[in-house]
């Protein structure tokens, strides 16, 4: 498992920066690609047409609002605290692109191969919490105060749930390092952890309900963490403006924007090596299957759920907030809880 | 560049504890004490340290950070608060400035006499793998005992807070 | 306006690329209109119609904002009551440069039924705030509408970045420099 | 504990049911009328005949009686009418009546109207008359005015004096023809006499 650009360039700084930037060169056009997903698949669902005007069916139009993002007025409202207002929307988005540092794109390529990946993964989420009621407090405004409250509560409530399915998978793969977890996987479609892991034998389909449990419980709560509807109370708009970024603009506003779209690859990259053999391919490793297929795969699996969650953005309603904490204590943690035993008992006899 | 590394660390560690003691709005303090626990976590790194590290960033930054910063927060007029206040005066003054004398003593006193490490030593090698492994063997078997200790004071811990957030119906 | 000051001063000459350059703020600025999301009365009933599937705004690049400081642009949508003024007046200067308005039926452009005889209505919104696209109708077809978002773009795609002062008109130098 | 395992099912099926909705939709045939580009409603019909549009005044048919501008409950018509004089001719207008009062200005104010057709109800010549145009927004208020009267301001000033030089020579007529018939009724006291 070395890596490719250390074995390229050499175990220099020059390779350390390139490293670095890989997965800024991915999130740039992967957040232009989703925010037109998002406008499009959400017209489409709504029998409208999306942006039509903004080139060939306007697909330039993500191109467009960076233009215009990038003109607008940059305000600092008069009572705000200037340092930590400009201060917030960085710590936000060094929270999701911290995460790219351990999310392997291809059996090759993994910008650092550390033994905690997924621990790092759940780490660095809490940079995110920082920067929301970093913005929230420094916007001086009642709207973005109550935001960042909900999104802390909301997003300290559900990774809870979602550590519950990091231990189960760390206690059946026995590590904690994604790689080992996607090589665990590797070979036909039904090694895979929702399909039961790589163990063989009757006692695979005992293994099976739990994971599909999980896999579920693990796609409710990172929607959760990453503030998409359903779990959008942070910003109803309905309720309170624009959440934790009412009094943000222009290019603060941007990065906001960005480490959300961030946000949702990484739950999604995550929910992929969990679950569904990351990078492997689904034909067993004879077929479509090496570092190139390896990015394909990996990323297009991991779009596939950035596309679910769009969906789910565009079925659902927004829950309230005695719902949301409902579900998070009451149905997800017991859930994750439990299954977390079963496995762990399962594991153990196995 | 390892070394430039850790000099820039704990410039960033000592910087922002310098703001965290010296800052009068106690919310600078909170979000100073953001960057001091993450250089002590990339110090960590630096240490080979990995699973420290992280625990480091998830505990104190993921858990008790946000604690301490929604306390702040929701404590009203934080950003107004008088540090000075209550117990002010010279006596005040005396008796903190002889304890800081006593502990700057005492610490420059352990420098000198600390048997301090200046150079690597040649035969210990700094592992490669992950650290996970060993710390959980030793926390399942040698300190097992501190281990279930910790874990009763946190359940204490929880248990008081309960009882404290509990509505008195009487 | 951080980006755009920078820009305004330093280029002296008048260049291609200067022009092209503004093509492309423009072009920007013009397609992506992000709407503040705020309705008063029964045009804004309308507004929700061109809002769904059968006319959808989102083909013009415009998609709503709940927030004044991220909109591009507002619809004054309905009976402008003295009231309701001052609040218009709150949030468009909320908003953040460049900011456009879109007035929307009879009371918002001249105060509609109300201005001869509403003691409590505002005749017309361009008394308090500059308005860019007159939308005539009580209340417009949602292609009336449309329409208003067609000039509306056609205006902003026009406008001077660059310069701003040497473009003026003859008249408009003398109330900038007065 | 039974309700609540069932709740739980019942949210995951109610979920899956809410996404297999969208997800038909997804595909489905969009019902997007785009507008600008191939919206034509005059051409396909799409709009009814009684659509409360642009007004229209067809200045040849309006015989100036002022009707509209009496109804209109929010008074954005301005109408401005100079009587005709002999010498203009045997005028009429489109709809063959006698052409009794010039329409020296027909204005209607788009941004006041409210489209509420009393006008067209009121008109006798059924001049005013809705039109199947609806995108006429403007920059500026005064754009939204719209004055149907296209005579030139010499012109509008001629038929003005023509009706003072009218009214003076009618008045020197009436003085003389009251002249000659109180002369003609003083002759007739006289021979009665």
């Amino acid at each position: 498992m070395g890596n490719f650009v250390f074995d390229l360039i050499g175990k220099n700084i020059v390779a350390a920066l390139v490293i670095c930037i890989i997965p800024l060169v991915f999130i740039l056009p992967y957040a232009l690609i989703a925010i037109l997903g998002e406008l499009k698949i959400g017209a489409w669902m709504q029998d409208r047409v999306g942006p039509m005007r903004t080139g060939w069916k306007g697909v330039l139009q993500p191109v467009a609002e960076v233009v215009k993002l990038l003109q607008k007025e940059d305000i600092t409202p008069t009572i705000a605290n200037k340092p930590l207002f400009n201060l917030a929307p960085f710590i936000v988005f060094i929270g999701a692109f911290a995460a790219f540092a351990v999310l392997p794109f291809s059996e090759k390529f993994i910008p650092s191969g550390i033994n905690l990946g997924l621990f790092f993964v759940f780490a660095v989420g809490s940079f995110a919490v920082i920067g929301i009621v970093m913005g929230g407090w420094a916007s001086n405004n009642k709207y973005s105060l109550l935001g960042a409250m909900r999104s802390v509560a909301q997003i300290i409530s559900y990774e809870l749930p979602a550590g519950m399915v990091f231990l189960s998978i760390a206690t059946i793969a026995g590590t904690l390092d994604m790689q080992t977890i996607i090589l665990n996987q590797s070979g036909p479609i039904w090694n895979w952890y929702i399909f039961g892991g790589p163990q063989g034998g009757a006692i695979k389909f005992l293994f099976i309900p739990f994971f599909v449990i999980l896999f579920i419980v693990y796609l409710i709560s990172s929607l959760a963490e990453t503030n998409r509807t359903p779990f959008d109370i942070p910003e109803g708009e309905s309720e309170i403006v624009a959440g934790y970024h009412t009094e943000y603009s222009g290019m603060k506003f941007a990065m906001f924007f960005m480490a959300e779209y961030a946000n949702m690859y990484v739950v999604s990259a995550i929910i992929v090596i969990l679950f569904l053999g990351g990078w492997s391919s689904p034909f067993g490793t004879s077929f479509m299957d090496g570092p190139i297929w390896g990015i394909f795969w990996m990323v297009g699996k991991a779009f596939f759920f950035v596309f679910v969650q769009i969906w789910l953005r565009w079925t659902l309603p927004r829950l309230r907030v005695d719902q949301l904490m409902y579900l998070g204590w009451k149905v997800l943690l017991p859930l994750s809880i439990a299954c977390f035993m079963a496995i762990a008992f399962l594991a153990m006899i196995n | 560049m390892l070394e430039a590394l850790f000099y820039i660390f704990a410039a960033m560690i000592i910087g922002s504890a310098a703001v965290t003691a010296f800052t009068k709005n106690i919310l600078y303090a909170a979000f100073a004490l953001l960057f001091t626990f993450f250089g002590v976590a990339a110090i960590y790194v630096l240490l080979s340290a990995d699973f420290l590290a992280i625990s480091q960033i998830m505990i104190y930054i993921g858990g008790i950070l946000v604690l301490i910063i929604f306390g702040v927060m929701l404590t009203t007029n934080v950003s107004i608060v008088d540090i000075k206040e209550g117990f002010t005066g010279k006596t005040s003054f005396i008796i903190a400035g002889i304890f800081s004398a006593i502990t700057c003593i005492f610490f420059i006193y352990l420098a000198f006499k600390m048997p301090f490490i200046n150079h690597a030593p040649k035969d210990v090698k700094l592992p490669n793998d992950s650290t996970i492994k060993p710390l959980g063997k030793l926390l399942m078997t040698n300190y097992l005992l501190a281990f279930e200790v910790a874990s009763v004071v946190l359940l204490i811990a929880i248990i008081g807070a309960a009882m404290i957030a509990r509505r008195h119906d009487d | 306006m951080g980006f755009l000051n920078r820009l305004d001063d330093p280029f002296n000459a008048e260049g291609i690329i200067l022009g092209k350059v503004e093509d492309l703020l423009n072009w920007g600025r013009a397609r992506s209109d992000w709407y503040l999301s705020f309705g008063l009365a029964c045009c804004a009933i309308e507004f929700m119609a061109v809002n769904a599937s059968h006319f959808d705004l989102m083909r013009f690049g415009c998609i709503p904002r709940p927030s004044p400081r991220q909109a591009d642009f507002i619809i004054i949508s309905g009976t402008v009551t003295m009231k309701m003024a001052e609040r218009i007046i709150t949030l468009y200067e909320q908003m953040a440069e460049p900011k456009y308005v879109l007035s929307m039926g009879s009371c918002a452009n001249s105060g509609g039924p109300y201005w001869e005889h509403g003691y409590h209505v505002l005749k017309g919104i361009d008394r308090v705030i500059p308005v860019d696209v007159y939308v005539p109708g009580c209340p417009p077809k949602p292609e009336a509408f449309l329409d208003g978002i067609v000039k509306l773009q056609k205006k902003i795609n026009q406008q001077a970045i660059f310069k701003k002062r040497a473009k003026l008109a003859e008249e408009e130098k003398i109330i900038v420099n007065d | 504990m039974v309700k609540y395992f069932k709740d739980i099912l019942l949210g995951f099926w109610t979920i899956m049911v809410g996404m297999k909705i969208t997800m038909d939709h997804l595909f489905q045939k969009k019902v997007t009328m785009q507008y600008p580009e191939r919206f034509d409603p005059i051409d396909t019909g799409f709009m009814p005949d009684n659509s409360r549009n642009k007004l229209f005044v067809d200045i040849d048919d309006c015989n100036g009686c002022g009707g509209c501008e009496r109804d209109c409950p929010v008074n954005c018509i301005t109408v401005e009418t100079v009587k005709t004089v002999p010498s203009d001719g045997p005028i009429t207008i489109k709809s063959g009546a006698k052409r009794t009062l010039w329409v020296l200005k027909h204005e209607i104010d788009y941004s006041k109207c409210c489209f509420c057709s009393l006008c067209v109800e009121s008109c006798a010549t059924s001049a005013i008359f809705h039109t199947k145009e609806f995108d006429y927004s403007g920059y500026d208020r005064n754009e939204l005015k719209h004055d149907f009267v296209s005579y030139s301001d010499e012109e509008k000033q001629k038929k003005l004096d023509n009706f003072v030089a009218y009214q003076i020579v009618k008045k020197q007529e009436d003085a003389a023809k009251k002249a000659a018939d109180e002369a003609a009724k003083a002759a007739a006291a006289q021979i009665t006499k």
